[in-house]
């Protein structure tokens, strides 16, 4: 697909916006519309897209299953661990109150807004590297028939 | 959703059965991926009209970038048009129209649309509301914050079953590597 | 090299009109995005003169696309004209058009341009001859001309 | 008012592209259909983004248009191919920078 | 000023209506596949060109018109991609575009694939 000139040219030029916008979701979740959720199936689909044009194998190289074998479950990890670190801090599970701090004031955000960072993060990681397994999965087969 | 956005949302739903409909009727499996995708970019309207973003939002990202792709490969494994033709099975039809009905029935209790005084709207909405205003200072987006702080435990539910739908898929469709069979 | 710091000019630039957030934990965040943007890409290998087309300069926005709508609007209007017709006067056409770009870069702007203008569609693209589907014959007609403006356009656009 | 108007041209617009993409005759009118669902859905977020003065919500409208042609490349590539594996037509050596262009067309 | 402001939208937003109707009129109207693919690129550029820059109008110099601008830029290069790989495909799966004037308009029924 990559001597299709026209679609190869406009999917490098917008391919790098797709991911910015992916990142600007993941972190603009708490001022508008957006989250977890969304960024990680936008970030998918800008490597989804490259896929399509440069091949299964060239993505396979940026995005190699290996880090998507390792990126699925540590999203999982981070948000479970987030409830854990609030358990040691000596609140309830997933209770972010407890994570008030004052280092780094101003910079690094603390207490439920630190929690629900930390939480959209390892929804994000996890449902992007899911996307993408599933897309790398079902195009990894021949067609059977 | 406000009073001047009331009379889209008849439409919309119109359109959206319309579409469903078409959907349902068509045997090329090509075309009614196809469909499904006008289906999606309706339900991301019908959505919006409805002052529900963060839901549209979700429905765009899948439907726009991913959904037609995943579809389409799931095609490439199967043949492109469905294989049966589609037959009335009576006692089938009967029990979708008794329940149907009684649905519909159903609804006829529920409150008016955007009454102030339905049960949704009187609890938990409005506490939930105002203890983002005392919790948390700087986030305006009180869906985020219900989901991951108040809904914590569900959304990291939600998360788990993602991550097993990941690893149900890739033990269905990863490729065999030719075992040597114990004789 | 230059493409990468070009397409990450643009990007900090997207990112702070996106966001419009001036905390400082934000902004850390969109230089982190930015970075890790960059680095995708720098992996993926799209960085080059077509990702981030800065040889072109200017000059698309001042001399290029002014007269690139003004062709919309008059083709827009024609194709209106076609369409609202009672016996929709239509007769469609396939020419082929040869490109004087020297880029792909080029091409492609150009074979977009083409599509852009209602009446006319690119369908394919190879080397550097384009398959262009046209509503009518005095619009591939009046196309060809146009596509031959469009084509030298196009070529002073990627400059020297 | 004046929203309401454009939206409801918005709607008709949907509805004429409804009605090609139920009636076909190819699967392809069908895909028109859809890839011009793509634009109606922009130019609808947007009016009722204005209309309910929530311009926030114009990222909806951004997400579209950066991403609804992924669905065309798809379709593009599975009636090439049939496949979304590397086949032998769909991969050269040329790597992304497209040095050696060899067209399939 | 506010209401030449009020007065450009209105006919910016109402030309766009009318435009992107006219696209809609053109998918339906139109005889084959490749014709009504004009007809899509009507509501494409002008349709959805005026209705963007009408709502500019009441933009205002915010983020907001910033965000306009670039969706229309955006639409403006993904849409000829689209409509390009959306014919393409159509030829390489056979569809033949139907070339003879068409006096009688009877529909086209093309190939099913």
């Amino acid at each position: 697909m990559r001597s299709f000139s026209i679609l190869r040219v406009v999917a490098k030029l917008l391919i790098p916006y797709i991911l910015l916008f992916a990142f600007y979701v993941q972190f603009h979740g708490d001022f508008g519309p957006g989250g977890g959720f969304q960024a990680g199936v936008i970030f998918a689909a800008g490597i989804v897209l490259y896929g399509l044009i440069f091949g299964l194998r060239a993505a396979q190289k940026v995005i190699s299953v290996t880090l998507l074998e390792v990126m699925i479950p540590t999203g999982v990890l981070i948000y479970g661990g987030t409830g854990v670190i609030c358990l040691l801090a000596g609140g309830n599970f997933l209770d972010y109150r407890v994570l008030d701090h004052h280092w780094g004031h101003g910079l690094v955000p603390h207490g439920q807004h630190l929690g629900i960072f930390l939480v959209e993060l390892g929804v994000g990681i996890t449902v992007s590297g899911v996307m993408i397994a599933i897309f790398y999965l079902f195009a990894a087969r021949r067609q059977t028939s | 959703m406000t009073e001047s956005t009331q009379f889209i949302v008849i439409p919309l739903l119109g359109l959206l059965a319309a579409t469903a409909l078409t959907v349902a009727r068509m045997r090329d499996l090509w075309a009614a991926v196809m469909l499904s995708g006008i289906y999606s970019f309706l339900g991301a309207c019908w959505m919006m009209v409805l002052d529900a973003p963060d839901v549209a939002f979700t429905e765009a990202a899948v439907g726009a970038g991913i959904s037609t792709v995943l579809m389409l490969a799931t095609l490439s494994h199967t043949s492109r048009t469905a294989k049966s033709r589609p037959r009335i099975s009576w006692p089938a039809l009967i029990v979708v129209i008794v329940t149907g009905s009684v649905l519909a029935y159903g609804t006829l209790d529920m409150p008016h649309y955007g009454d102030p005084d339905a049960p949704i709207h009187r609890f938990p909405s409005p506490t939930y509301i105002e203890k983002t205003e005392h919790d948390v200072h700087d986030m305006p987006n009180v869906v985020t914050v219900v989901l991951a702080s108040y809904r914590g435990y569900d959304t990291l539910g939600e998360t788990t079953v993602i991550f097993t739908a990941a690893v149900a898929v890739t033990l269905l469709m990863r490729i065999r590597r030719p075992e040597v069979t114990a004789s | 090299m230059k493409h990468t710091i070009s397409l990450a000019v643009a990007l900090g630039a997207v990112w702070m009109l996106w966001s419009g957030h001036t905390e400082p934990f934000l902004l850390l965040l969109g230089v982190l995005s930015i970075l890790a943007v960059v680095g995708i890409c720098w992996r993926m290998q799209i960085i080059d003169g077509e990702s981030a087309p800065i040889q072109l300069g200017i000059r698309p926005f001042v001399a290029y696309l002014p007269w690139l709508i003004k062709e919309i609007v008059v083709a827009n209007l024609d194709v209106t004209r076609r369409v609202l017709a009672k016996e929709m006067p239509i007769a469609p056409t396939v020419i082929k058009i040869q490109t004087h770009q020297r880029t792909d870069l080029g091409r492609v702007i150009f074979a977009n341009s083409i599509t852009l203008t209602p009446g006319t569609v690119s369908v394919t693209m190879s080397g550097d001859e384009i398959t262009v589907h046209a509503l009518s014959p005095t619009e591939a007609e009046h196309d060809t001309e146009c596509a031959a403006d469009m084509n030298r356009r196009v070529v002073q656009l990627e400059g020297s | 008012m004046l929203y309401g108007l454009v939206l409801l041209g918005v709607v008709i617009t949907m509805c004429l592209a409804l009605y090609r993409a139920s009636q076909g005759p190819t699967v392809f009118d069908r895909m028109l259909a859809a890839n011009m669902f793509g634009t109606k859905t922009v130019l609808l977020i947007c009016i009722v983004s204005f209309l309910i003065d929530r311009t926030d919500f114009l990222d909806l409208a951004l997400l579209y248009s950066l991403m609804s042609f992924i669905g065309m490349v798809a379709v593009l590539r599975f009636s090439k191919y049939g496949t979304f594996a590397d086949v032998d037509e769909a991969i050269d050596q040329s790597g992304p920078t497209g040095k050696s262009l060899r067209d399939v067309s | 000023m506010n209401w030449m402001l009020d007065a450009i939208t209105w006919v910016l937003l109402l030309g766009g209506a009318f435009f992107s109707i006219v696209g809609g009129i053109g998918i339906v109207r139109l005889p084959d596949f490749f014709a009504r693919l004009h007809g899509g690129g009507i509501t494409d550029t002008l349709g959805a060109g005026l209705i963007l820059l009408g709502l500019m109008f009441q933009a205002g110099w915010s983020l907001a018109l910033v965000k306009l601008i670039m969706i229309l830029a955006f639409l403006f290069v993904t849409s000829p991609t689209a409509c390009h790989a959306l014919a393409h495909a159509a030829l390489s799966n056979g569809l033949q575009p139907q070339l003879v004037e068409p006096e009688t308009q009877t529909c086209d029924e093309g190939q099913q694939p």
